[in-house]
């Protein structure tokens, strides 16, 4: 019976309990992010939609091998790769003669591809493509806030995105999709 | 009075009619869901009830079936682990685990050890904010608005860490066939430092705040009880067995990777009902805790990535293999047949929630709507991985 | 655990290496069979993992994977369903949880369970009920013996080609057709 | 002859007033509650229109009002939309005879309590006629449990009320708080603390608020007795609900906490004030406690806020007329 009444008062009492710690959180600070007007920390490490990784001369690094398309899960990869340049007099002279003597032609076509159309709404970003590209020409973005009108918003060619990019340095991120669109 | 008895026409799809031939004289036909507050997603219960009795229920499946095995028979098994992270958002982890275990099974795949103990790491990890998911979610179901904040709050700070290796929040697909993807930061060995303590401070919070609390305690206990015979006839495995008393946990079971060097307990309850999944959930997330602490000890340098470790284009050599893991809900397992040709010729995705959801209609049987959806909850569904 | 299939005329047991596939042993059992066979499993205190098919060139090769809290390792039943009649006795009534995983399999390749208390499509549409996703064209199937783990043969019935390496293709055929009628 | 036409003007200033303030508090109150209920959650709650947000409720309110009124079929039309209106107006009733001030009440009737507790029992039959018009199986069952737990709870409630009019002699509430003084161990509290335990409950119950808001219990019922309602039909609900809460909240005031008096504040800013931190108290318990469970709740009742009440007024009964032998 006191037992009883023991367990009946702790019973309540645990209610006393739930709303101290209520109280207490009442009184603690905001945890959340004010979104529109801050922006979350940790954006650095997000993997947002992918990019090409511009070498030196600020030419993508990719060699147009295909292989990110050949490897993607779900197909959201094209490279378009580029046709060998019309030879010029002179070079069309070395190249026969060359034929003549028997040696291979050396290919003069450039190796960045002319289109790299990206997908995005049928990405799941597992990063196949990039572990399996050769030279590390892919890379992902950290945008995170990325949005669009319409699903052609989505619809990347990356050589033009890098070329934005080069010409934009420093602008936001999420601009770059629209110039993207345009060109694609 | 009238217009209500003319609505005959409006009775329902294929399921409810199916369900209405046998239902008693009388008795009302409900559809709790697809679309309910407490069916977390589109899963969809039909009960017959006789006021607020339920005297059957019968869950309908598929609203979210989007046939990922049939999905592996188009893709390599490199290419399918996207996929596993979309079937369980809650411990996505997990089921990377669990397929790329099968192909490692099959392919005879030595994993490097670092790699090994990254694996334990970002998957205890990952178990414990998909228990902090299911005590939010399930608190939310009982009617507390709070707690699932909270939850969130400390769940927030896992997803920032697991963010780091992974690149994602949520569906995850960072483990690869004999490996990772990417290697721990040191950085984010730090915040994963940082995040055991003070996730060990802030338990007694929910003990205080909710497991202690006098109405929750009276809506969980007695409710759903669930012997371990109905365990074995149903297959239901994780903490809904841990919770009727059975010792069973396959990372002690069928050990696999490095549990068997990591000292931890498996948490099992007596009490059988509601309350003892409860408990067991609550327990885990220590024990998971202590898995990490360890495991961040006792982690080896080295590469996380075995050496000629299998392309797209790897053929899974012929064979059979079937590799289970402890998910947070209970045993995932993979299921892989490959006749060596470019893609896996049948996957098989056992879903720990599949079964543990199957037991419901027994289960739930003559109790109220209102210790339905505890049950339900206590079952802790994730729809996506149930339909696959 | 020979004990366990004594008497229920299986046509082949095997142990398995459970480091290689996963399983300690396997049993193909004839459909006649497979619901005692579920019965004693039962009795032994298993518990039921999953049912699924695997569509071979001679059958679907329906599997269930039983395993034990107690002492763990993992039991795989194999049952064979003909291309034609795919049809295999239920165990729901056995292993209560086997009723879903029987009506996927069914809405998967369109095995019927008979017996099965409520056979109703579970994860696809009712109204597409006979599209049945994980049906292989017939050029696409592969062998039952190239695919599934031999294991350690414990026992063979002498008229089971199914999963011996080595026999002439007539006989694979009739062998493989005979124990889901029988 | 002078004094009908005062008594009337004095209603009708009264009711126009309480119409107002009705809105108006529903307003606040809406505000108050997601603000508390978001430092609880450590978020901000409603921020962006207005200072802290707090115009939100009215544009809430004006896209309530914006939207389509919508009623399923199969519904009946009459019952569903006398439902919130139903909801709605004894609720403007109720708050005539709180008394803020000294003498500033609109209804000066000397049956206050009792005016208040029977029009009170008029929201019962708003939340059947919304369960059962709307065609709806789960607001069937809201209604169900709405009129077990309001029948059940009114109970309890009416008689801790009545012991407290025992104490003061008089169901006028203005009568019983001039019968209590300045400093809290002059209020009916001190003298009552069993009735104002079980007043507290039961009000939360007669209000179905969490957690014992059965009848619209979220994750079981959907929305419970008003699933079906859109618009300005679901805002009534709302507004009701917020109204019925100052009304109980003004009652224990009035009964327990000594009403208007206070030190050195004027009389109606200390109503105001303990109305205000009992209403805090209900939003706190709303986001600090699960659902009870429905039988729970009947038991709750039954079992042990009836029992207790009973002998609670017995006693008080028993003393009372010991000090009036003495």
């Amino acid at each position: 019976m006191i037992k009883e009444a023991l367990n009946t008062v702790s019973d309540l009492w645990s209610l006393m309990v739930g709303l101290r710690v209520t109280k207490d959180y009442f009184r603690a600070p905001q945890v959340t992010v004010r979104y529109p007007w801050k922006a979350v920390s940790n954006i650095a490490t997000y993997k947002g939609h992918l990019e090409l990784v511009g070498g030196k001369t600020g030419k993508p690094k990719c060699i147009s091998c295909g292989m990110c398309a050949l490897a993607c899960p779900s197909n959201c990869l094209t490279v378009v790769k580029r046709k060998p340049p019309k030879p010029t007099p002179e070079e069309e002279q070395a190249l026969a003669e060359a034929k003549a003597k028997g040696e291979k032609p050396k290919d003069k076509t450039p190796k960045d591809p002319e289109k790299f159309i990206y997908d995005f709404t049928l990405c799941s970003l597992c990063g196949t493509c990039m572990e399996n590209c050769p030279v590390g020409a892919l890379d992902f973005t950290g945008s995170a806030y990325l949005a669009g009108y319409s699903r052609e918003d989505f619809h990347f060619d990356l050589v033009q995105l890098l070329k934005n990019q080069a010409g934009l340095e420093g602008m936001d991120a999420s601009a770059a999709p629209e110039t993207g669109q345009s060109e694609a | 009075m009238t217009t209500y008895q003319n609505n005959d026409h409006l009775a329902g799809d294929f399921y409810t009619q199916n369900f209405a031939k046998t239902a008693g004289e009388g008795n009302l036909i409900l559809n709790l869901g697809p679309q309910h507050p407490s069916t977390h997603g589109v899963l969809r219960v039909v009960v017959e009830l006789d006021g607020e009795y339920i005297m059957r229920a019968e869950p309908v499946l598929g609203y979210l079936h989007r046939m990922h095995e049939k999905m592996a028979e188009v893709k390599t098994a490199a290419q399918f682990i996207p996929n596993m992270g979309r079937v369980d958002y809650g411990h996505a982890l997990g089921w990377n685990w669990a397929f790329v275990g099968a192909a490692e099974l099959v392919g005879g795949i030595e994993v490097p050890e670092r790699a090994e103990y990254i694996r334990v790491i970002t998957c205890e990890l990952n178990r414990i904010a998909s228990h902090l998911l299911w005590w939010g979610a399930y608190l939310l179901d009982l009617g507390a608005f709070t707690p699932i904040m909270y939850a969130f709050d400390d769940r927030e700070k896992i997803l920032d860490i697991l963010q780091d290796p992974t690149g994602s929040r949520l569906t995850y697909s960072y483990y690869r066939i004999g490996g990772v993807a990417k290697d721990l930061s040191a950085d984010c060995i730090r915040r994963i430092q940082e995040f055991i303590p003070w996730f060990r401070s802030r338990l007694p919070m929910y003990k205080d705040l909710v497991s202690d609390n006098i109405i929750l305690r009276k809506r969980i206990e007695d409710i759903g009880v669930i012997e371990q015979e109905v365990c074995r006839r149903f297959g239901a495995t994780g903490p809904v067995a841990r919770g009727s008393g059975i010792k069973y946990d396959v990372r002690r079971a069928q050990p696999y990777s490095v549990y068997p060097k990591l000292d931890f307990e498996i948490p099992t309850s007596n009490l059988k009902c509601a309350r003892g999944r409860y408990d067991v959930r609550m327990a885990e997330m220590e024990q998971s805790l202590r898995i990490i602490e360890q495991a961040l000890e006792m982690m080896p340098e080295g590469e996380v990535l075995v050496k000629g470790a299998p392309k797209p284009s790897w053929k899974v050599p012929k064979g059979e293999g079937y590799f289970a893991v402890e998910g947070a809900r209970g045993k995932i397992g993979a299921y892989v047949v490959s006749d060596g040709g470019k893609n896996i010729y049948r996957t098989k995705l056992r879903a720990p929630g599949y079964c543990n959801l199957s037991l419901f209609a027994e289960v739930s049987q003559g109790t109220i709507l209102a210790d339905a959806v505890a049950i339900l909850g206590s079952l802790d569904l994730i729809i996506p991985e149930i339909d696959r | 655990m020979e004990a366990l299939f004594s008497g229920l005329s299986a046509l082949y047991l095997a142990k398995c290496d459970a480091a290689k596939t996963g399983q300690v042993f396997q049993a193909f059992l004839p459909a006649s069979t497979l619901v005692r066979a579920a019965e004693r499993l039962l009795a032994a205190d298993y518990y039921i993992e999953d049912i699924c098919a695997v569509d071979c060139a001679e059958g679907y090769v329906v599997v269930y994977h039983f395993d034990h809290f107690e002492a763990p390792g993992r039991v795989t039943l194999r049952v064979l369903a003909p291309h034609a009649s795919p049809v295999v006795p239920s165990i729901a009534n056995v292993f209560h949880g086997a009723e879903w995983h029987e009506r996927e399999t069914r809405d998967f390749h369109g095995v019927v369970f008979e017996g099965n208390p409520n056979l109703i499509p579970l994860l696809m549409d009712p109204d597409m009920a006979d599209c049945f996703p994980l049906r292989k064209e017939d050029k696409a199937r592969a062998k039952a013996k190239d695919m599934l783990e031999a294991g350690e043969v414990v026992y063979c019935h002498p008229s089971f080609t199914l999963m011996t390496p080595d026999a002439p293709a007539e006989a694979k055929e009739s062998g493989g057709d005979k124990p889901a009628t029988a | 002859m002078n004094a009908i036409p005062a008594e009337l003007l004095n209603i009708l200033i009264g009711l126009v007033a309480v119409a107002a303030s009705v809105g108006l508090i529903g307003l606040v109150m809406v505000w108050v509650e997601r603000k508390v209920a978001g430092h609880i959650q450590r978020r901000p709650g409603p921020y962006e229109v207005g200072p802290s947000g707090a115009l939100q409720p009215l544009c809430d309110a004006l896209k309530l009002v914006g939207k389509q009124l919508f009623m399923p079929l199969g519904a009946d039309p009459i019952l569903f939309w006398l439902a919130p209106v139903l909801a709605f107006l004894p609720v403007l009733l109720l708050f005539l005879p709180l008394p803020v001030g000294d003498g500033l009440q609109a209804l000066d009737v000397n049956l206050g309590v009792l005016l208040i507790l029977a029009f009170s029992g008029l929201a019962v039959l708003s939340v059947l006629l919304a369960g059962w018009a709307s065609n709806n199986k789960y607001g069937l069952l809201g209604a169900a449990r709405g009129v077990a737990q309001a029948v059940a709870y009114e109970i309890p409630l009416l008689l801790s009320v009545l012991a407290v009019s025992f104490v003061a002699g008089s169901l006028d509430l203005a009568q019983v708080v001039k019968g209590q003084g300045t400093w809290p161990w002059n209020w009916n509290i001190m003298t009552q603390p069993l009735a104002f335990l079980i007043y507290i409950v039961s009000a939360l119950g007669e209000t179905n608020r969490a957690p014992f808001d059965l009848p619209e219990a979220e994750s079981e019922l959907t929305a419970g007795f008003h699933t079906e309602y859109s618009g300005m039909g679901f805002g009534l609900f709302f507004l009701a609900e917020y109204a019925n809460m100052v009304v109980v909240c003004s009652v224990a005031t009035a009964l327990f906490l000594g009403g208007w008096h206070g030190p050195v504040l004027p009389g109606p800013v200390w109503f105001v004030l303990k109305v205000s931190a009992l209403m805090l108290l209900m939003v706190f318990v709303r986001w600090t406690y699960p659902r009870v469970r429905f039988d729970q709740l009947l038991v709750i009742n039954w079992k042990w806020l009836l029992p207790l009440a009973v002998a609670n007024l017995l006693l008080t009964a028993f003393f009372v007329k010991l000090a009036q032998f003495a």
